[in-house]
């Protein structure tokens, strides 16, 4: 379904929407945050991207699994805890983002479908905003073959067209947010159209950053297991989470039992983000650590990213949001790290 | 002015004599107006070396890697690694040497002064240009930065743009080094603790609003931690493993062992975290304001430790990282130490 | 009628003058509030900072910290650094908006049993009025 | 979405044998669900038990799958949730969710002769194989174990290990000398070298320490196994059990899902990072 709706209008789109939760970027201090809205009156989609992806939204960092306790009897009792299905819809997901969301969905389903993530997932309509200018000065989609406007993972993806906002549905969810104000859209006349693919082909233009040959990059990496390149591209590294926690992508987790009182026993089992770059994210209880250093933590960051899961999934994991090399706190750059790798011995 | 030249000449020199395994110094990287990291065996390569106000990182960081890779070997190289620091950087040498982290012939200083200026703040230049991208930041002749855009140059007085620890600065120029390059500019700070009145000055329970609003965005990522360089601890009560594990660990040690806070990141938990940061670097804190800058989520965790330096200061009369012979300030006591507060 | 609000106070007492003193009053019968969770110590200077942290995260509406008056310490010096550091856990935790009331220090000898139930009874009388501490506590 | 494979099912102690004491002690745990027992595994699988309160656990199951009436889990006290297993008493109630992780090919085996190769508390995932093979051992060739610890003490399923010397040659090894030894002295893959076992029409099943799998593979060469002859099952740090939270992945494997059990064909071709 391909509709156009005037800016003035979002607002009362939206307001038609109030039986969802709904998330719009909001700007707190120097940055952006995904936030339940309040007043649809104040709202607008001209922002950068968000610190933190949808992810958190899907796959929030800390969630409830399970609660146990003992009774006076001295029974214990366990209790799943899902999250409630609340209909949602996130506005304004970059179409990096979206797609992020469609490769964890590989990693959360598979032969074990995480029933937590799915409850969430399946109830949240993603209502895109294509990026007609890069909110980041190290966007880079176009080189993981992504694009600023691609509909991939989202249900509405929505474009700039200067006074009113294109809007296209691709899914069922799509079409129900769409339908719930019609009166509100238009179909799209012939210029408008031809103003859409005018902005889309310029917005790539636009695009600062990029990879060449990504494609060498996977089975170059393969070979590199046991090069010193990790060392030296490592030098740096502050072993700190960033990276991993602000890509829309990464997954890890980790499960710990929260007590809340020790006699009787209550408390909950958590499930909170995890990360690889963590020294004690794969240690042994027996002190041993297969991944002893940040040489090898850097690469199996590089190498989860763009050989395990293109082996695994055929895809890269990394949408080229830009956020780990924005936000790195000593200027690693994937980019400049994937081309040197491209690049190394010969 | 600081001359570079001057800087890669002893860079080369102290390479080639081999007086140093290798210098720690900033390069251009691939990507933003930041420098990065440059770690130079070669002395050609101090042809990389830069010095300029995006210099901001604190490189006495990459000691601790120093330590522990020297531990690791079974004959180490025992010669000093060169280090290029600024005034706040020299006074955590400083620290580290009062603390005995590192001895002096483990470093060779190659100390950089700010002179009367000091390093940019990003995000205030970012205000400033209003979408202007900046490529290059440069030091002006009159205390100002020379800020290179697509379209020409600009300049900008260096106190609008520099980072609010510099403007807070007690020393612009490196306290402890072998090298110095550049001057000993004294320049007066009227109240080096000003930017925390903003928040002193709230009654508490706005306070309370303020710092829990704050602490409840961190999302534990730890970049706080991992880029102070006196955060060195080989056990962190904020990890999951807290304390070093070798084969010999029974596992009694590691099932008893307190697990002080948990990863959720909620406010209680994450206040246990910046509290147990904030008050492990009273009087070791030199106010390099990197754990502010590197924060994802802008928490303003630097007025943490600026609050506990100002206490130190008003309450003890301590002052951080300027002699490495003083015993450190939670390792002594006056006779005399203020004790109104106690019943 | 709700019933009054009883506050949990944590109390690291050394074990040579403040724990002491708190038994002198426990055997000479003297009446003080129960609201006290004893945790004797060594000594006040080693009271980690983290412990003050930990009882306020586990829910405690008070913490106390109590050693030898100075010059009394049994390790000679400890007290003095407690009393130095413990300033600073003051001061960190007004800083961020935590009530003065809750976080106390004082020295008690073996002998001020009387002192020890003054101690209490005031600190249980300061922190009614607050009511419980919630801001540092993990929620439940 | 029918399964919460999260939610682990109570179970209940009903038997717990002190194999080991000292420093290192091991004891095995036998249990049974609380409610009817739908858990069907294979040999070399693992379940994650729980310690309400203190965490979870990846253990191997060791019993063999065509018992029914119990699991049994032979468990080293290593961390926090180990340490409290080992303070439970028969009664108590922990949690089990699973079974994770590929089996033994036992099908692809009959017929063929089996070596069991095992160190210290590696022989507990070798253990459900072994009996398996025992119980229906006519559909196997030659049986043999080969198996060592630290000490005489650190050696778990000793009175088992008598019993099963009555059906099948069992060598036993201590790393040092101690009076009235009467079997090999040195380490594991020194036993096997001393035992020449056959490479003819023959499996190598081994399992321990990463050093000792690595020697006994190395000693298995030299009596000329193929590298198809030789699985080993490995273990990695786990939170979830199921290929999600990332930490035990050995290159694309994640040993909870696709492994623990390789072939070295297939396992030298993974990145050596375990």
């Amino acid at each position: 379904m391909e509709k156009v709706l005037s800016k003035k209008a979002f607002p009362q789109w939206v307001k038609k929407l109030e039986s969802y939760t709904m998330y719009l970027p909001r700007k707190d201090g120097d940055f952006w945050n995904y936030e339940v809205i309040k007043n649809p009156e104040i709202i607008d989609l001209d922002y950068l991207n968000t610190v933190l992806s949808p992810k958190k939204i899907i796959f929030p960092q800390r969630e409830v699994l399970l609660e146990f306790s003992t009774s006076n009897e001295e029974e214990l009792k366990i209790n799943e805890v899902l999250p409630e299905e609340a209909q949602s819809v996130i506005f304004g997901v970059r179409p990096c983002d979206a797609k992020a969301l469609t490769l964890t969905d590989k990693v959360f389903g598979g032969d074990f479908k995480d029933p937590y993530y799915w409850k969430r997932r399946n109830s949240t309509a993603l209502v895109g905003l294509a990026c007609n200018t890069p909110p980041s000065p190290n966007c880079f989609c176009l080189s993981v073959d992504g694009s600023p406007h691609s509909k991939e993972g989202l249900d509405i993806l929505i474009t700039d067209l200067g006074d009113k906002y294109h809007a296209e549905s691709f899914t069922k969810k799509g079409d129900d947010l769409l339908n719930l104000a019609k009166a509100l859209f238009k179909n799209p006349t012939a210029k408008e159209k031809k103003d859409l693919e005018k902005i889309q082909a310029e917005s790539k233009k636009k695009i600062q950053r990029q990879i060449k040959d990504t494609k060498k990059i996977p089975p170059k990496l393969k070979d590199m297991f046991d090069s010193p390149f990790w060392d030296e591209e490592s030098l740096s590294c502050i072993r700190c989470g960033i990276c991993t926690y602000l890509c829309p992508t990464c997954h890890c987790f980790d499960i710990n039992d929260e007590v809340t009182s020790s006699s009787p026993i209550k408390g909950e089992r958590v499930r909170t983000w995890d990360n690889c770059q963590f020294p004690d994210f794969t240690m042994h209880s027996s002190g041993h650590n297969p991944r002893p250093d940040k040489a090898a933590r850097l690469r199996q960051r590089i190498l989860h990213k763009f050989q395990y899961f293109v082996e695994l999934y055929k895809n890269y994991q990394c949408t080229g949001c830009g956020r780990c090399i924005s936000k790195c706190p000593v200027g690693i750059d994937i980019i400049e790290v994937l081309e040197k790798a491209r690049d190394y011995g010969s | 002015m600081v001359n570079l030249e001057e800087l890669k000449k002893e860079a080369s020199q102290i390479l080639k004599e081999g007086k140093v395994k290798y210098i720690i110094g900033f390069q251009r990287g691939s990507n933003g107006l930041l420098p990065v990291p440059a770690f130079i065996k070669n002395p050609k390569d101090v042809e990389k070396l830069v010095w300029d106000p995006t210099c901001v990182y604190n490189l006495t960081l990459f000691l601790q890697d120093e330590k522990r890779k020297k531990t690791k070997e079974k004959e180490p190289d025992e010669r000093p690694v060169g280090i290029v620091v600024k005034g706040c950087d020299s006074r955590a040498i400083n620290v580290l040497l009062q603390e005995e982290f590192i001895k002096r012939d483990d470093v060779y200083v190659l100390g950089v002064s700010c002179e009367n200026t000091g390093v940019l703040d990003e995000k205030k230049l970012a205000k400033k240009l209003k979408g202007k991208k900046a490529k290059k930041v440069e030091f002006g002749a009159n205390d100002d930065f020379v800020i290179t855009t697509e379209d020409g140059n600009i300049k900008i007085a260096a106190q609008e743009v520099l980072a609010e620890r510099c403007l807070e600065c007690k020393a612009h120029f490196p306290v402890i080094y072998d090298v110095l390059i550049g001057e000993k500019t004294k320049r007066n700070v009227e109240n080096p603790f000003k930017s925390l009145e903003k928040i002193e000055s709230l009654p508490p329970e706005e306070r309370w609003k303020f710092w829990k609003e704050q602490i409840e965005k961190c999302i534990r990522c730890y970049a706080c931690r991992s880029v102070c360089p006196m955060c060195y601890c080989d056990e962190c009560v904020a990890d999951t493993i807290n304390f070093v594990v070798t084969p010999d660990t029974s596992a009694e040690e590691k099932a008893q062992k307190i697990k002080w806070l948990e990863k959720s990141p909620v406010s209680s938990e994450n206040f246990v975290y910046h509290f147990v940061r904030a008050i492990h670097l009273a009087g070791r804190c030199i106010d390099c304001g990197e754990c502010e800058r590197v924060c994802p989520l802008d928490i303003p965790v630097r007025f943490l430790n600026k609050k506990l330096e100002k206490e130190a200061k008003e309450l003890f009369d301590y002052d951080v990282g300027f002699d490495p012979d003083k015993p450190s300030l939670v390792s002594s006591f006056k006779d005399d130490d203020p004790e109104d507060f106690i019943r | 009628m709700a019933e009054e609000f009883e506050p949990k106070i944590v109390a690291f007492l050394c074990k040579w003058c403040s724990s002491a003193g708190s038994d002198l009053a426990g055997v000479s019968r003297m009446q003080y509030p129960p609201n006290v969770i004893p945790i004797t110590v060594m000594c006040s200077g080693s009271v980690s900072p983290l412990y003050i942290f930990s009882a306020f995260n586990k829910g405690a509406d008070g913490v106390l910290v109590s050693g030898c008056h100075p010059g009394d310490c049994h390790y000679i010096k400890g007290n003095f650094y407690a009393r130095r550091r413990i300033a600073l856990v003051k001061k960190l935790l007004e800083y961020v908006g935590l009530e003065p009331e809750r976080f106390q220090m004082s020295w008690i000898s073996a002998a001020e049993g009387v002192k020890y139930t003054k101690v209490i009874k005031d600190f249980v009388q300061e922190l009614k009025p607050l009511g419980p501490q919630k801001k540092l506590r993990r929620t439940q | 979405m029918d399964h919460n494979t999260y939610i682990p099912k109570l179970a209940k102690i009903i038997e717990i044998k002190e194999e080991v004491g000292g420093a290192r002690p091991i004891k095995t745990f036998r249990t049974q669900f609380l409610s009817t027992n739908n858990f069907s595994f294979h040999s070399g699988q693992c379940a994650m038990l729980s310690v309400f309160g203190k965490g979870e656990s990846i253990i191997s199951i060791s019993s063999s799958p065509l018992l029914k009436d119990y699991l049994q889990f032979s468990i080293l006290k290593m961390g926090r949730v180990t340490s409290s297993l080992h303070e439970m008493q028969v009664g108590d109630i922990i949690g089990i969710r699973g079974p994770y992780g590929n089996s033994f090919p036992v099908e692809d085996w009959k017929g063929k002769n089996i070596i069991f190769i095992g160190g210290g508390i590696g022989l507990a995932p070798i253990w459900s194989v072994l009996n398996t093979a025992l119980s229906i051992k006519k559909d196997y060739g030659d049986l043999m174990l080969i198996y060592g610890a630290r000490t005489s003490k650190d050696l778990v399923f000793q009175e088992e290990l008598e019993e099963l010397r009555k059906r099948m040659p069992v060598h036993l090894s201590i790393d040092v000398e101690e009076p009235d030894w009467k079997e090999f002295v040195g380490f594991v893959p020194q036993n096997v070298t001393d035992k020449k076992p056959s490479p003819k029409n023959a499996i190598a099943i081994t399992c321990g320490p990463p050093i000792m799998i690595k020697f006994v593979i190395k000693a298995l060469e030299g009596l000329g196994f193929k590298d198809e002859q030789i699985y080993t099952t490995v273990e990695n740090k786990m939170k979830c059990g199921i290929g999600k939270c990332g930490r035990c992945n050995i290159g694309v494997h994640y040993v909870c899902k696709d492994g623990p059990v390789y072939s070295w064909a297939e396992f030298k071709k993974l990145p050596q990072e375990y």
